[in-house]
């Protein structure tokens, strides 16, 4: 069969078919994922949420505020876990810049009372086999019942009481840093809550 | 000083080529005169900053209308517009200077990092003057992996490399090798 | 047995990656591990299947001088619908946190768009070929492509971390033959995982991919 | 103060072997062969014929053109054949044969040895004799000293300067002549003034000739702008462009030429013949041939008729050891390899060198390790390892802009390279080829 | 041979125009290394006409020729097309947005600086034309 | 919810058609016309790279081809008849047909024939050392053995023989391009006819010296003589310079100047073994054989 | 004449020099460092180089006999030096694959992909230490405590936090993230300038004697097989650099850096109130320089023939290059020592400086 022959009107009309239909076909696909993508990127929250928090039974992911960080411009997010409307801890998203890759997002869940329940890694940027160690029991072991109240969030190197993963002190110092700081900033938010119920 | 930092970082740090891997084929592709490859990074420079604005305003538009899924398939297009609309205007407005560019430099078809570095300030989320210097230094790594490069292959023109590696395979162990110097920045900013 | 062939060329003959150089991009940015290799290449390959046919359907009807943009609008578009799906269904964490599929390819879906197979077939193959054989091509040139990514992937996630598709091979086969030991694996190179080992590992496969078709030649 | 030039040169070992030699005389051969190419230029055209009876200093041969010279029959005796015998190389050239009978020279020639100091010429009348007496450079170059001596309209000489260096390993004909016959030698070079229209002399030795810097210190000082400079020992120093850079520290611009800064240099050799043209009427027919060599058992400086075969120069220099393993005819540097003993003198002929065969063989090649030690030893800045792969690989446009043309051949980078490479091989073969495509252009 | 310190491309005489020859060539993109140019759309090529003057050379149509210029004028082209407006781009963004328009304003108005500039271009187009000039070789 | 397929239509629709009509324009203005034939030609072509047809490369000879009219001083000597007819079916012309043609080598002054007489010891290329020195053997019109036809050829079609220190053309597989006739400083490469079954007749010595001095330098040399001139029936032979050559068009491999020459340095190649009335010596095939068949013969 | 003449092209006569002396040399130069480290380190420090040495010659000859079949060149003696470098730039007590595989990636990929001796653009040595690197950073930032002979051979990985320490760059560099003041660090780890002229301190083998080194400069310097410019231009550069840097960062001044950027003025009081800190000690030139390999870089690897710039010029670019980039590691950077990628980084830009700085030619117009 002949090529359509390429006068302007053909052309046009064309290009608008096609991109007509592609359009329609993409708002079409769009509508039909959309939820499904919305659910997935809940669904990661929440998975992570309920790992490091225990057990609820409302929904965290929506019941959310955030606090300004230490550092001026950051901002750091609080996930309310409940069960009953009981706080039953926090899942507080914090961070540390100063990982080997640069930003380490971790998501670390509090009790009530500052105790910290477990931890997971968000984002980062380390390098495999090494900072990704992180991850590992031997290293993330060590947080879960540990009160920074009391217990020194420093590797030893630093006189603290972190064991770091060998070889990647700075990534563990980074993590002890986020966590240090999502302690201070509920810490922080206890007592202004606190102060505003006074 | 944030931005000089985010300069030293895309140049150095995370390399556009050498880590980020975008743009390889150009770099790959392009030929072992040092000459050309400036002018290939200058040009680059102008076209990668021209799509980011465009993309940038774009993307405002898209994100006011809720089809934010939608960018793939319109910045395609707007770059690849873009950069024949640079040509088309080059060529009307001085033929001359056109043609000169013509004898002096291949054509530019960096779509794939021009493209990639449009959506990663996307999704870096930038406000626009950060999103151009990103732009910019991600252009300058560009130059910066290409015209070492391009030395190093008119070196390699005149050494006597094994047949099995001749051409493309030596070029991406070149590639990994300054990859590999390139790592020792790591963390620099 | 003709169409076996346009399927199989896609492999060795014509494979994109070691005889074409193409799509480098993606090549050297999701292999990393196999797996990411392998869906990196899928996506692709649905990508290729799906345009190669729509174009091959439209040729006809598409003008010669808007064919280029027609032809990027409905790459982009099925690149579009390959990212939306992919957001949907493959962006579920590991068991432990890990990053999703989608999250480790990140970037590069939406590359897909701008890779030199895609839109080479469309113009070289479906455009000129019967809906079936462009089927066909788009099959064998992305699975091609996708063998490529997965067999990098595999190398680099071998030597890098002593695993493939995530299973760690000394410590599995520790355990396969004796369930009881603990063995404590070591790391790999980690170089290869590393941006530095892409481009060393790719380009030693290229060398390598080309002394055999020169052997195979002869 | 000893001076010196500034970029690269290295220092072989002097091995002056025949420094102390004086210049012995010797019986003239049986037969000789003279080349009609043996200068630069185009080859001169046979005159006499097979039969034709030659007396010593006949002309024989005549000039093909300004760059081109005469050549004189160094014997007197009968023209046996005009034929074909081998260069250095091999390659067959023309030549003219000729058996001796007796010694019988032209009668214009004055062969008294008493010290001519009066010119009677004019400019124009010695630049006409100059070249009418076949006189071509003797430092090695041997090109036509007429054309050197006229300059060209537009440029000035502002200095003469005497090639009295002899870098070269091994050879001690210019300093014997120096030793010998300094007084000449300050006569020729009052000629070459007023050739030239200068009024400045500067004779450049080396410091490994004391004795010849005080002779010729001594028979100059009563010549009026004339000066001895002693120079610190350095290969490629007597290079002109080397020599003038040490001298002057003016640098001849790149394809130029030492007249474009004032300067002209001659061989103390050229300037010698010069005086005895146009003091005694002699054409350029003889000249003083170092026979030497680490085993050779008598290292002399000989007076030598050109056409010689070097068989019978090296007979009388003890004769041929048993181990030679190669004739260079010249200095080691420069020299040419001959292929064999029976190539006669020619006028460019400075010394006949017998290396044995243990120092014969080069080294193995082995490839280039960039130690850059060839760029630090060029006197010229150029990048010889660039040049020799650029020249293996025929890329001739980058060895131009690498500016291959400006090479003077010393052959240093070859000298120093740990390697072993045939640098100057290959940039030899890149300057023939840049050469012609340079013509090409034209 | 081209002459050194310039930089030549082929093409073929398409018109001969008193003294200026119209010289068709072909500039291929970066990719053009690549071994499936053809099958690709990136690596495209595309065909310039090119107006060289003949000299004194005899040149006649159809003929296969070497266009070339000097090296630093592929520089000051590679400055006048790209860097300028560059320069342009980037510095007047910095100017809008430090004078505290908003992203989309100040991006707007950057790009609608590019206007003028190639106004400018526009205008001094003779003086460009005069300055790129290109040379004719025959084929080696 | 349904505003955003409409924004989207509206959107994509909007950019689309722009730069679609951007595009068209470029398309328009700027796209090669590329003649397809010339992608048919040059894929006709062996794509050897090898400059034999005196372009740079295959694509720029099938440029060449469709772009004049007729075939005039195009030809692929590589591909030969075959692809030339090819390339005219492609292009709707007549073909035109060349003899095909081999390359070979006119020396034979192997070891044994032409003793050295020196040693040369500088860079191993024929082009250096020919520049210099004539041949480290008395002939200074001999091959050098450095090899620079062997780098010259694409095809591997030469390679030395270490037992003559001689090139050897391998006639499968040379294409005649010609590159090695080009690159051998001593001229001493030809291409010639090939002729039925590869078979040839040649005079294998470019030694202009006369006949007394050329045969000191080597035993094979050709003296000149002039009686292979004289038995040629069909007038193949001509003389000059001191040499004999045998015109490759016009011999019709008669071989009756073979036994003729005095220093055996007309050589046949390819032929089977004479009947040699005496008793006959092992079969004499294969490139080096003449050095042999000659011994056998004066034996 | 029975015995055949020899001809040949001039020059006819060559100064001696060849590969092997050069690298003999560079050899001998090495041995005053090796001896140090075999002092400290004891059998381990021999192991380990004979190790790597052996595995660089076996592989090379490996390569080009069966490889690429080209002339078999292990008898240059270029692959000794380069085992040697290598061996040098590794800790003692690394198992014996991670050295093996070290070898042969700094011959594989690092030199004979290229084709061999001379082609290779980059330094192979270094090609193979940054190799391991960035492939074992545990086992290659593990450096065993000096204990002469009782050092042990090999470290068992469960060992290597107890029984290792740390190199003096090492020690500033965590001392000052965990924010103590460098007399401090120095005083509590108890190092002294002697220390660091002797070799009495952590590190890799070849590193950590600057006296040795300096031993083997002069050697290098007198046999003349390399010039001055890229060794005193690199020390230089570092000296100055760290110097400046030092001036800026001394007691009571110190430049405040946090991870988003410096902030300006760059001079000021140190304030934990309003940044997030980390403070800025800089450690003094003298430090610097006799520490991390630099020596052992500026001498050694920096002056390899292959991979350095061809003109004094270009090498006194190349070397200030190196100082550079090696202090904006050191003091920046992620990597307590920057020497290795320097020299590396600036191996990839010797081609380019080889362009564009050329010779000063004579009679240049
Ligand atoms: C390639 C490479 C990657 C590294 N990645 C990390 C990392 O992800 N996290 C980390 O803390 N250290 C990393 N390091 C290690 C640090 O550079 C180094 O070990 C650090 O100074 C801490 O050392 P220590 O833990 O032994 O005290 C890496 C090193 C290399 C060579
Ligand atoms: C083509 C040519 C032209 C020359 N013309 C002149 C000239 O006009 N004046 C002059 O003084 N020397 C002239 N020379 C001589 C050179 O400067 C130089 O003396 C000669 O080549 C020998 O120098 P050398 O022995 O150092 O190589 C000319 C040389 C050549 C090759
Ligand atoms: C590397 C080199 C070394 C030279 N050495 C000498 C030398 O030692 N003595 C000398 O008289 N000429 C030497 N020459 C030749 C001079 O350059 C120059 O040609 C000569 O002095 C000019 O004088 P003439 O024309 O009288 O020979 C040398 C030339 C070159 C290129
Ligand atoms: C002064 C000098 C320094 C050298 N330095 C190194 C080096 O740092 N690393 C290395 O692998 N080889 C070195 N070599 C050896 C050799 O040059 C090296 O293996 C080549 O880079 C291989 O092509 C050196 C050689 C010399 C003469
Ligand atoms: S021969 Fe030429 S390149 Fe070599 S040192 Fe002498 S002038 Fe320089
Ligand atoms: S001296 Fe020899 S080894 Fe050294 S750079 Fe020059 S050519 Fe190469
Ligand atoms: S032998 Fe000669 S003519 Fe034949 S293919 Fe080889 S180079 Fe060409
Ligand atoms: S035939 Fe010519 S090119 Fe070939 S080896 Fe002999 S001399 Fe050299
Ligand atoms: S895939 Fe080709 S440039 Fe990225």
């Amino acid at each position: 069969m002949a090529k359509k022959e390429s006068t302007f009107n053909n052309m046009l009309i064309t290009l608008l078919v096609v991109t007509l239909t592609a359009s329609g076909s993409l708002g079409f696909v769009y509508q039909l994922t959309k939820d499904a993508i919305a659910q997935a990127e809940a669904n990661k929250k929440n998975l992570a949420i309920k790992r490091v928090v225990p057990e609820f039974n409302n929904k965290p992911s929506e019941e959310f505020f955030k606090l300004p960080s230490e550092t001026p411009g950051d901002t750091i997010c609080f996930y309310v876990a409940k069960l009953d409307s009981d706080t039953v801890g926090y899942a507080v998203e914090t961070y540390s810049k100063n990982a080997f890759g640069g930003l380490l997002k971790l998501l670390v869940g509090f009790l009530p009372d500052g105790t910290i329940n477990n931890i997971a890694v968000l984002e980062h940027k380390e390098t495999p086999g090494l900072g990704t160690k992180m991850t590992e029991e031997k290293f993330s072991s060590q947080f879960p019942g540990k009160n920074p109240a009391k217990f020194i969030l420093k590797v030893r190197k630093d006189d603290g009481e972190v064991d770091a993963i060998t070889a990647s002190t700075i990534t563990s110092r980074a993590y002890c840093d986020a966590v240090q700081r999502g302690y201070n900033s509920l810490k922080q938010h206890q007592n202004t809550e606190k102060g505003g119920e006074q | 000083m944030e931005l000089i930092l985010l300069i030293i970082g895309t140049v150095f740090v995370n390399n556009i080529v050498l880590s980020q891997f975008l743009g390889i084929c150009p770099f790959i592709g392009v030929s072992g005169r040092v000459n050309t490859s400036v002018g290939m990074s200058a040009a680059v420079a102008f076209v990668m900053v021209l799509a980011t604005i465009v993309t940038y305003i774009i993307q405002l538009l898209l994100d006011k209308l809720g089809i934010a899924f939608m960018q793939t398939v319109t910045y395609i297009l707007v770059i690849a517009a873009l950069v024949q609309m640079v040509e088309i205007i080059l060529k009307k407005v001085s033929p001359a200077l056109y043609s000169a560019l013509g004898i002096f430099l291949p054509l530019i078809t960096t779509n794939c990092a021009i493209l990639g570095v449009a959506i990663l300030v996307y999704q870096k989320e930038f406000t626009l003057l950060p999103a151009v210097v990103y732009a910019f230094s991600n252009a300058l790594g560009f130059g910066l992996a290409l015209i070492t490069f391009s030395g190093i292959r008119e070196q390699l023109e005149l050494a006597n490399i094994p047949n099995g590696v001749k051409g493309v395979p030596i070029a991406f162990i070149v590639a990994g090798i300054l990859a590999m110097a390139f790592m020792g920045f790591a963390n620099i900013v | 047995m003709n169409q076996w062939n346009n399927f199989l060329k896609g492999f060795i003959k014509e494979n994109p990656v070691f005889v074409f150089v193409l799509g480098m991009c993606p090549t050297l940015g999701t292999t990393g591990s196999a797996i990411n290799g392998l869906g990196m290449g899928l996506a692709t390959t649905f990508v290729l299947v799906l345009s190669n046919v729509f174009i091959s359907l439209l040729a006809k009807y598409i003008p010669d001088k808007v064919r280029i943009p027609s032809y990027i609008v409905i790459i982009a578009s099925f690149v579009t619908i390959v990212d939306l799906l992919m957001k949907a269904y493959t962006n579920t964490p590991g068991p432990n946190g890990e990053p999703s599929l989608y999250d480790n390819l990140g970037l590069f879906i939406p590359l897909i768009v701008v890779n030199c197979i895609v839109l080479g077939r469309a113009e070289a193959f479906a455009s000129k070929n019967s809906v079936t054989s462009s089927l066909v091509d788009g099959l064998g040139i992305g699975l091609g492509f996708a063998f490529a990514l997965t067999l990098l992937g595999a190398i680099r996630e071998i030597l890098g971390s002593m695993s493939v598709f995530g299973w760690k091979i000394a410590e599995g086969f520790a355990q396969l033959f004796n369930p009881a030991t603990e063995y404590k694996q070591g790391d790999g190179m980690i170089a290869f995982v590393l941006a530095p080992g892409a481009f060393l590992a790719l380009g030693y496969l290229i060398a390598f991919m080309n002394i055999i078709k020169k052997r195979y030649a002869k | 103060m000893l001076k010196t030039f500034k970029t690269g040169g290295v220092h072989p070992p002097e091995n002056k072997l025949s420094s102390k030699a004086g210049i012995a005389s010797l019986p003239l051969p049986k037969t000789v062969v003279i080349p009609l190419s043996q200068h630069l230029g185009v080859p001169s055209k046979a005159i006499v014929c097979k039969g034709d009876i030659v007396k010593t200093g006949q002309l024989i041969a005549q000039s093909e053109g300004f760059v081109s010279a005469n050549i004189h029959s160094p014997v007197s005796g009968v023209v046996t054949k005009i034929d074909k015998t081998p260069d250095t190389g091999g390659y067959k050239k023309d030549a003219i044969f000729i058996d001796v009978q007796g010694d019988e020279w032209i009668e214009t020639i004055d062969r008294s040895t008493e010290l001519n100091k009066t010119i009677n010429l004019t400019q124009g009348e010695i630049v006409k004799k100059i070249a009418e007496f076949g006189i071509v450079g003797l430092g090695g170059a041997t090109f036509p000293a007429h054309v050197k001596a006229s300059v060209p309209k537009g440029k000035t000489a502002e200095y003469l300067i005497i090639n009295g260096v002899e870098c070269e390993p091994y050879l001690t004909s210019d300093h014997a002549l120096m030793l010998e016959k300094a007084e000449e030698i300050c006569v020729g070079i009052e000629i070459m003034k007023k050739a030239i229209g200068v009024s400045k002399a500067i004779i450049g030795i080396e410091n490994n000739k004391p004795d010849a810097i005080d002779t010729m210190k001594r028979a100059s000082t009563g010549y009026q702008g004339t000066s001895v400079q002693a120079l610190k020992v350095k290969y490629p120093q007597g290079g002109e462009k080397q020599l003038i850079k040490a001298i002057l520290n003016r640098e001849v611009p790149s394809g130029g030429l030492p007249i474009d800064i004032g300067a002209v240099v001659f061989n103390v050799g050229s300037i010698f013949a010069v005086y005895e043209a146009i003091q005694k009427n002699k054409p350029l027919f003889e000249r003083v041939v170092t026979v030497t060599g680490k085993e050779i058992a008598k290292p002399s400086n000989f007076k030598v008729r050109i056409g010689t075969p070097i068989s019978y120069l090296i007979d009388l220099a003890g004769g041929m050891p048993e181990n030679t393993g190669k004739i260079i005819y010249g200095g080691p540097m420069m020299g040419k390899a001959a292929i064999n003993t029976e190539i006669p003198v020619v006028k460019g002929c400075s010394g006949i060198l017998l290396v044995s065969s243990g120092e014969s063989c080069r080294k193995a090649i082995e490839p280039c390790m960039r130690c850059s030690k060839c760029v630090s030893a060029c006197p010229m800045g150029l990048e010889p390892y660039l040049l020799a792969v650029l020249g293996e690989k025929s890329m001739f446009d980058r060895l131009e802009a690498e500016k291959v043309m400006d090479c003077i051949e010393c052959g240093s980078c070859s000298y120093t390279c740990p390697s072993g490479r045939p640098l100057l091989d290959y940039i030899r073969y890149g300057k023939t080829n840049v050469g012609k495509i340079i013509r090409a252009r034209k | 041979m081209v002459p050194i310190d310039c930089i030549g491309q082929k093409g073929i005489i398409e018109q001969i125009v008193d003294g200026t020859a119209r010289v068709n060539v072909t500039n291929y993109s970066a990719c053009s290394a690549c071994k499936s140019k053809e099958s690709c759309l990136m690596g495209e090529s595309k065909s310039d006409i090119i107006e060289a003057s003949i000299g004194d050379g005899q040149f006649s149509v159809g003929e296969t020729v070497e266009v070339f210029m000097h090296k630093s004028m592929g520089n000051k082209a590679v400055v006048l097309a790209y860097i300028l407006p560059f320069l342009v781009l980037f510095l007047s963004l910095v100017v809008f947005t430090s004078a505290g328009f908003s992203d989309l304003y100040s991006g707007i108005l950057s790009l609608s600086l590019l206007v003028p500039y190639y106004i400018i271009l526009y205008l001094s187009r003779k003086k460009l034309e005069k300055k790129f000039s290109f040379s004719l070789k025959k084929e080696s | 919810m349904s505003m955003i397929i409409v924004y989207t239509i509206a959107t994509l629709s909007g950019i689309g058609v722009v730069s679609a009509i951007v595009l068209y324009f470029v398309a328009q203005k700027f796209k090669v016309y590329e003649d397809p034939r010339i992608d048919e030609v040059e894929n006709s072509l062996p794509a050897a790279n090898c400059g034999g047809c005196g372009y740079a490369g295959c694509r720029n000879f099938a440029e060449a081809c469709v772009k004049s009219e007729t075939f005039d001083g195009l030809y692929c000597p590589v591909g030969g008849n075959d692809v030339m007819s090819k390339a005219a079916t492609i292009l709707g012309r007549n073909a035109v047909e060349k003899e095909p043609q081999v390359a070979v080598l006119l020396c034979n002054g192997h070891c044994d024939a032409s003793p050295k007489t020196n040693i040369y010891n500088g860079a191993t290329t024929c082009a250096i050392e020919s520049a210099l020195y004539g041949g480290d053997t008395g002939c200074t019109f001999g091959c050098l053995g450095h090899g620079d036809c062997v780098t010259a050829c694409t095809f591997n079609a030469i390679h030395i023989d270490t037992d003559t220190g001689l090139p050897v053309v391998i006639d499968d597989k040379c294409t005649a391009c010609g590159a090695c006739v080009k690159a051998c400083p001593k001229g001493i490469l030809e291409l010639r006819k090939r002729a039925k079954a590869n078979r040839k007749i040649y005079v294998a010595c470019k030694n202009e010296e006369k006949g007394a001095i050329a045969k000191k330098s080597c035993a094979v040399a050709c003296i000149g003589c002039g009686k292979c001139f004289k038995v040629c029936p069909y007038e193949a032979i001509t003389m000059g310079n001191n040499l004999a050559y045998i015109d490759a068009d016009k011999c019709r491999l008669c071989r009756k100047c073979v036994s003729e020459c005095p220093t055996q340095s007309i050589i046949e190649v390819g032929f089977p073994p004479r009947k040699i009335k005496e008793e006959a010596p092992g079969a004499v095939t294969g490139e080096n054989a003449p050095a042999d068949s000659s011994n056998s013969v004066s034996n | 004449m029975d015995k055949l003449i020899t001809v040949s092209p001039s020059p006819h006569v060559h100064s001696g020099q060849s590969v092997s002396k050069l690298m003999y040399w560079v050899i001998i130069a090495m041995l005053p460092a090796f001896a140090v480290s075999v002092y400290f380190f004891g059998i381990g420090a021999i192991y380990l180089t004979l190790l790597s040495v052996a595995s660089c010659v076996f592989f090379e000859y490996i390569i080009q006999k069966y490889l690429l079949k080209t002339p078999v060149r292990t008898s240059d003696g270029s692959a000794i030096v380069t085992g040697m470098l290598l061996a040098f730039n590794l800790p003692s007590g690394l198992p014996p694959f991670i050295v093996i595989v070290g070898a042969l990636v700094a011959i594989g990929i690092g030199k004979m992909t290229f084709g061999g001796l001379g082609n290779n653009p980059f330094n192979p040595a270094l090609v193979g230490r940054v190799f391991l690197l960035l492939s074992f950073p545990t086992r290659m930032t593990k450096y065993p405590v000096a204990e002469g002979f009782g050092t042990p051979m090999i470290i068992p990985s469960e060992a290597l936090d107890a029984s290792t320490g740390a190199t003096p760059l090492g020690i500033i560099k965590e001392g000052i993230k965990s924010g103590d003041g460098i007399g401090q660090i120095l005083q509590s780890e108890g190092l002294s300038y002697t220390d660091l002229f002797t070799g009495n301190i952590g590190g890799s083998l070849g590193e950590i004697a600057a006296s040795a080194l300096l031993i083997g400069f002069a050697i290098l310097l007198i046999k003349k097989v390399i010039t001055w410019h890229i060794p005193v231009s690199v020390m230089g550069t570092v000296l100055i650099f760290t110097g400046i840097l030092w001036l800026f960062g001394f007691e009571g001044h110190q430049i405040v850096l946090d991870r988003t950027g410096i902030s300006l003025p760059l001079l000021q009081y140190t304030d934990k109130n309003t940044l997030e800190l980390v403070p800025f000690h800089m450690a003094d030139p003298l430090f610097h320089l006799l520490t991390g390999g630099l020596i052992l870089g500026a001498v050694f690897m920096a002056t390899d023939y292959v991979t350095s710039p061809m003109t004094s010029k270009g090498q006194l670019i190349f070397g200030v290059g190196i100082g550079i980039i090696t202090v904006l590691i050191r003091v920046f950077g992620a990597y307590p020592e920057g020497v290795s990628f320097a020299i590396l980084i600036m191996n990839g830009f010797t081609p380019l400086i080889n362009r564009y700085v050329k010779p000063r030619r004579f009679g240049k117009i």
